[in-house]
């Protein structure tokens, strides 16, 4: 068996980095499209080579890994460059670069009229290099390099058109915010290091039952879901991702929806083994999470650009997510990241393609009735509407379901509530979203109309190709399979790794009256959104004005990021302004210019002394030399 | 006072007394009559007779001289700096005199003033000391033309000073001594030159020739260059760069006058014998008398004591006979050449020299 | 057979007479003869002490400290010349380029 | 007799030495600095160092005295102009701290310094010792030796660079 060449899949987009700032602009727009592409597809065609490899060994030698070399080694303690690629990371890496060649594509027709396209894939594959490195890490401390380095390309691709002061002012906020939770997935490295002596997956996992005190363990990993927050965007640090909306479109694609803020989700599956030996933190896991996707989904409901309904969207989604890690279901959390992956980018590039087609409007009042003028973007985003709505037989369905069920299974009934009060809502707003943009009256202004084209076929293919994974990903993950599904299957290896993985046997009768409640939630969402805005739009309205309080509060977003605002940041400037007029201007400087002042009085006395002739030189070892002979003498 | 005299550093003393007293009037009386031979032999070079009015001969005409010179007008330039200008015309004799306290003239201990382990080496401290003569009294003269001849004698002095001490070191690596009396004692009996290939009749193949330093093929070299050095250390031509009449006037003695030009003159004539004694005592087995052999048979010259001196005479006069004839006979050379002369042909090919002397004789020593 | 003492205590008189020349003189030339001097008499202090130990480390000390002085002597003429070119002086205490 | 020596140049080198400081023209100073490393030569015979006293004159008196000469007279310098209150001052100064470090060497002399006795054995020092020196040279001084040669070559470079200063480009030459 030869070599399955792991550190290629991430060196790829490296290299092709590293191409791109050699050789700039010689290569053109077309060469550099080629460049990124080629070396983003290459590098899926290598982890679809290297998944293979890994299918073909027997269920428990499916573990792959490759040492390039040893980064450094202090006494006991050596951390390698090393790769791993075992089911867990097969999947990811397949999604990452295979959701990422199709974006990539895509943003090729997207940005072909951007000044600076070259930069534009530069940072775009290097994002994809940070996020193959994240995802094949075989320890936490080259985790953490991609970790670092998606949140780099994140807020370099936020604040792309840097000239805008509020994709600028994005891109700093992504940054700050996801360095909080940064800070925190440190320390619980610092801690895992401290405890277990290393940062490698398998040498952490099989040490923590024996070295770990309960509080030990649950002070560790609630900071690594701290970092796991930050990057995945869940209470209380998700205010970053729909700013971040301010980025071109295949970037909210690639990073907001499909891939970056997987990571969190990928790190909680990755240590799985940790999460369960704290179930204090996998309450707590539990709870953000359905926390999360209610209140993203009831601010989805009110949003009226595009771009930011998606946005909360994906936050909501991405609650799921961790619903289902905190209650155990660690396989369907991955399940939902693939599937969400398929119509979370579709949707966006969808979206982009709309805005495309609009001449980069992004208000959906400014819309509507689209759906015979763009008719590819209209037919993929209405099967990724009723993916995302969970209505039967499309991915969506079937990894929501799987999420509930694994809900109500483990017990916790209050979230498995949440989780279906949060479909119907996300069926409500995505069906207001479709119906807004594609459905009823043109609203557009007569320039836009004027404008308005289908997409080019750069842009379509990966739509339609998003749109095929969108109806069929999910079938991997169907349910009343013979020994559980197929997905669970494939996971099976990695994830049972603890041992004790939560699973409570629900009869099929409750299973059946699950799924069907599920799909009676999604589709009363549905006809509500339809008879609010396309039936009968006035109700809307009506709505609007009866619940004005709540309207207001919604669109605002529950002026969260204004509570941040006081509560944190204002608090923070000004104790930073007082370290600055006090501290730093008045004690600090003051020591730093007292040293320099007393120097310089020091040295015009030592001054004198200095006078540059060698006479004066001279006498003074000469008088040195007489101390030295009193002192022999004293 | 017959205890006084039985202590033997008081008998020593005495006799070193008695010795630099009869060293110092014989130097005077053969510088007088050395400039008289010097006149002649310049007068017979250029086809006239030289000086002959002043007794038989001219035989009278150093003493002349010497009346002469004492009765002349001394003039010091004005702006001279006295003190100095006074002590150059000493200290080009005296370096001079002193090296003469080591210079064997005959066998020891009773042509020998004193014998120190460092002899050599004496000569070259006394030899670099003859710098200063010139050099400040051409400064002291505050005259320019004696300015330049001064800067020039001490230029051209140091350069033919590092020459002239390297030519020596074969001379000191074949004897293993640096006492002249040493050297000379190393030179003594007889130096197998060479097997004939034939025989003669009644003598055998051998060649035999004093032990000599100037008969060993790797001190030939050494021997020339230490006469070539030994010209320019004394400022006589064709090295009188110092002096040369046709640029500087006079070079270093252009405003003296009197007696204090005499001593420079006899400055200049004492350092002609004294470096003429010591190639003799280096090279010309100094105070052993020629001698040739051929076999067994072979003639030579033991010889009492005093035919020691008379022989050391003999070369002596020989060596300054030369000095003089080349003076007549030669050119006077330019300064570049001079200095370029000195620097890039005589010390490289000393430096060789003393490497291939060292080398033969290790071979040698190995091999016997 | 010279005492000691004595020998070291002239050593320091030297040594002594090249400092005070070091510190009173302002003509760079007489400056350096005086420690020329001073070298001079740490020699004097090691020959009478290689003297004193029946040994020939000192005297060959010595022959490495005339080695460097010579060396000393060659460059700091050189630089001597250089600078009156280009001061028109010797005197130290009309040039003070050591001042920062 | 060695000690009558002794005390005649010992104080020929004292009277010399303070001539060098005290003579204001420096041709004379020079001048009397090689009388005092002859007087220097003298006691290096005295204590049985015949090769170092003559070195002491080929090299000193011989070669260093005579560069410095040739330098004086290149500078062509006169009697050194020694006026005015500073320069009085520093004298003043100069001599005082010259009292006190002759002063404290005395101290130090005549207070602790241990000679200690002379030590018995004996190298052979009787047949001169210039065999002896250049022994100890060539073996266990060898290296050092050899770095003088580097010493001396560096110093010949140094010289020739210094003096001739900044070598002019063929272009300000034409």
């Amino acid at each position: 068996m030869n070599a399955s060449l792991l550190a290629w899949i991430p060196g790829l987009p490296l290299a092709a980095v590293l191409v791109n700032l050699l050789l700039g602009d010689r290569l053109g727009k077309k060469g550099t499209a080629w460049l990124a592409c080629g070396a983003v597809v290459a590098a899926f065609a290598l982890a679809l080579r290297a998944v293979l490899q890994l299918a073909a060994l027997p269920e428990h030698e499916r573990h792959l890994s490759e040492v390039a070399w040893t980064w450094m080694r202090v006494g006991t303690f050596s951390v390698d460059v090393a790769f791993l690629l075992d089911p867990l990371s097969a999947v990811m890496v397949l999604v990452v670069t295979g959701v990422g060649s199709l974006i990539h594509i895509y943003a090729t027709g997207y940005m072909s009229h951007d000044p600076s396209f070259r930069r534009f894939f530069l940072y775009l594959n290097l994002f994809m290099f940070a996020m193959l490195t994240l995802v094949l890490a075989d320890n936490y401390l080259l985790l953490f390099v991609g970790w670092e380095g998606v949140g780099l390309c994140s807020y370099l691709l936020i604040g792309f058109w840097y000239e805008r002061p509020s994709a600028a002012e994005a891109g700093k906020k992504a940054f700050i915010v996801n360095r909080i939770g940064d800070f925190g997935f440190m320390l619980g490295a610092f801690m895992l290091v401290t405890a277990t002596g290393s940062l490698q997956f398998d040498r952490v996992f099989s040490a923590a039952p024996h070295v770990f005190t309960a509080a030990g363990v649950t002070l560790a990993t609630l900071l690594m879901f701290l970092g796991a927050t930050g990057k995945s965007a869940q209470i209380p640090l998700f205010t970053w991702l729909p700013d971040a909306m301010e980025g071109p479109t295949p970037v909210s694609a690639l990073i907001h929806a499909a891939t970056m803020v997987t990571a969190g989700v990928y790190m909680l599956a990755r240590s799985h083994v940790l999460f369960e030996l704290a179930p204090a933190t996998m309450q707590v896991v539990a709870v953000i999470g359905a926390a999360t996707a209610l209140m993203a989904a009831t601010i989805g409901l009110a949003q009226n650009d595009i771009k930011r309904v998606l946005a909360y969207s994906t936050v909501s989604q991405l609650g799921y997510m961790f619903m289902a890690c905190g209650v155990g279901a660690f396989g369907a959390g991955i399940f939902h990241v693939m599937t969400h992956a398929f119509f979370k980018a579709l949707l966006f590039l969808g979206a982009g393609s709309v805005i495309h087609a609009m001449s980069d409007e992004q208000y959906m009042r400014r819309m509507g009735g689209l759906s015979s003028r763009l008719p590819f973007t209209h037919g993929t985003m209405a099967v990724a509407t009723l993916a995302i709505a969970g209505v039967p037989f499309l991915a969506g369905f079937f990894s929501k379901d799987e999420i509930l069920h694994a809900a109500w299974a483990s017990g916790h009934k209050g979230i498995w509530l949440a989780g279906i009060v949060g479909a119907c809502l996300t069926a409500f707003y995505m069906t207001r979203l479709y119906v807004l943009t594609f459905r009823g009256p043109s609203r557009l202004s007569h320039e836009a109309e004027h404008h308005l084209h289908e997409s080019p076929p750069s842009m379509i293919v990966p739509l339609v190709v998003l749109a095929v994974l969108s109806v069929v990903g999910g079938y991997v993950g169907m349910p009343f399979q013979q020994g559980g599904n197929a997905f669970e299957t494939w996971l099976h290896p990695v994830l049972s790794a603890g041992g004790h993985a939560a699973h409570h046997e629900v009869s099929r009768g409750v299973e059946w009256l699950l799924i069907l409640l599920s799909v009676g939630v999604a589709l009363l969402g549905i006809v509500l959104s339809l008879r609010s805005y396309l039936w009968n739009p006035a109700t809307a309205t009506a709505l609007q004005t009866r619940f004005a309080g709540l309207h207001r509060l919604l669109v605002n977003k529950y002026w969260v990021d204004e509570v941040y605002d006081a509560v944190l940041v204002r608090p923070f400037v000004g104790i930073s302004e007082w370290m600055w007029r006090f501290w730093d201007a008045k004690v600090v400087d003051g020591l730093v210019n007292g040293v320099g002042t007393t120097l310089e009085g020091g040295s015009a006395i030592l001054k004198l002394f200095q006078n540059g002739y060698v006479g004066t030189y001279a006498l003074f070892i000469t008088l040195g030399v007489i101390a030295l002979f009193l002192h022999f003498l004293r | 006072m017959a205890e006084l005299w039985s202590n033997p550093a008081v008998q020593s003393l005495t006799w070193a007394l008695v010795k630099v007293l009869i060293i110092l009037q014989a130097l005077l009386g053969a510088v007088s009559y050395l400039i008289y031979a010097e006149r002649k032999i310049c007068g017979h070079i250029q086809a006239r007779t030289g000086p002959n009015r002043v007794g038989p001969f001219g035989l009278l005409q150093p003493i002349a001289d010497g009346v002469k010179l004492l009765f002349k007008e001394e003039f010091i330039p004005a702006q001279a700096n006295k003190v100095i200008f006074h002590l150059a015309p000493i200290l080009a004799v005296a370096p001079a005199i002193v090296t003469f306290s080591v210079i064997p003239m005959g066998p020891p201990p009773m042509f020998v003033v004193t014998d120190i382990n460092v002899g050599l080496l004496l000569f070259l401290a006394m030899s670099s000391l003859g710098v200063y003569a010139i050099t400040l009294g051409g400064w002291a003269s505050n005259n320019k033309y004696a300015l330049l001849g001064g800067l020039r004698a001490s230029a051209q002095m140091i350069s033919y000073e590092l020459a002239m001490g390297l030519s020596t070191i074969p001379v000191i690596l074949y004897a293993g001594t640096l006492s002249l009396v040493g050297i000379v004692e190393r030179q003594g009996g007889w130096y197998h030159v060479v097997t004939l290939p034939w025989s003669l009749p009644g003598l055998g193949a051998e060649l035999w020739l004093p032990n000599w330093g100037i008969f060993h093929w790797y001190l030939v070299i050494p021997f020339v260059i230490f006469l070539i050095t030994a010209f320019a250390e004394t400022n006589r031509a064709p090295f009188d760069l110092p002096e040369a009449e046709g640029e500087l006037v006079a070079g270093f003695h252009t405003e003296y006058s009197s007696m204090k030009w005499a001593l420079f003159f006899l400055g200049e004539y004492m350092n002609m014998i004294v470096i003429s004694s010591i190639a003799v005592t280096l090279f010309f087995g100094g105070w052993h008398g020629p001698g040739l052999m051929f076999g067994t048979h072979g003639w030579f010259s033991p010889g009492p004591p005093w035919m020691g001196l008379v022989w050391y005479l003999v070369k002596l006069g020989a060596l300054m006979f030369f000095f003089i004839w080349v003076r007549w006979t030669f050119p006077r050379l330019r300064y570049d050449q001079l200095m370029g002369f000195g620097w890039k042909v005589l010390l490289p090919a000393t430096i060789v020299n003393v490497l291939i002397a060292a080398l033969w004789l290790y071979a040698r020593g190995a091999g016997g | 057979m010279i005492p000691l003492n004595w020998l070291v205590a002239l050593s320091a008189i030297v040594f002594t007479i090249g400092v005070v020349g070091v510190l009173v003189r302002r003509n760079a030339l007489v400056i350096f003869m005086s420690v020329e001097l001073m070298l001079n008499a740490a020699n004097l202090a090691f020959v009478a002490f290689a003297n004193h130990m029946k040994s020939l480390d000192g005297q060959i000390f010595v022959f490495f400290v005339m080695t460097v002085a010579a060396a000393e002597v060659a460059i700091g003429l050189a630089i001597i010349v250089h600078l009156f070119r280009l001061r028109e002086t010797v005197f130290v205490d009309e040039i003070h380029l050591l001042k920062g | 007799m060695t000690i009558a020596l002794f005390v005649g140049f010992a104080a020929l080198l004292v009277v010399t030495s303070l001539m060098v400081i005290l003579h204001r023209n420096p041709v004379t100073s020079a001048l009397f600095l090689v009388l005092a490393f002859c007087s220097l030569a003298g006691i290096y015979l005295l204590l049985h160092a015949e090769f170092l006293g003559m070195v002491q004159i080929v090299v000193y008196a011989g070669a260093i005295m005579v560069l410095f000469l040739f330098v004086i007279m290149y500078l062509n310098l006169q009697h050194d102009v020694e006026s005015g209150v500073q320069i009085a001052l520093r004298r003043g100064i100069g001599w005082l701290a010259g009292a006190g470090l002759l002063l404290a060497g005395a101290t130090l002399l005549g207070r602790g310094l241990a000679l200690g006795p002379a030590a018995e054995v004996s190298p052979d020092q009787a047949s001169g010792n210039v065999a002896a020196i250049g022994k100890a040279l060539y073996s266990r001084y060898l290296f050092p030796f050899e770095l003088t040669s580097v010493l001396l070559l560096v110093a010949m470079v140094g010289v020739i660079v210094i003096a001739r200063g900044r070598a002019r480009s063929p272009r300000e030459d034409a």
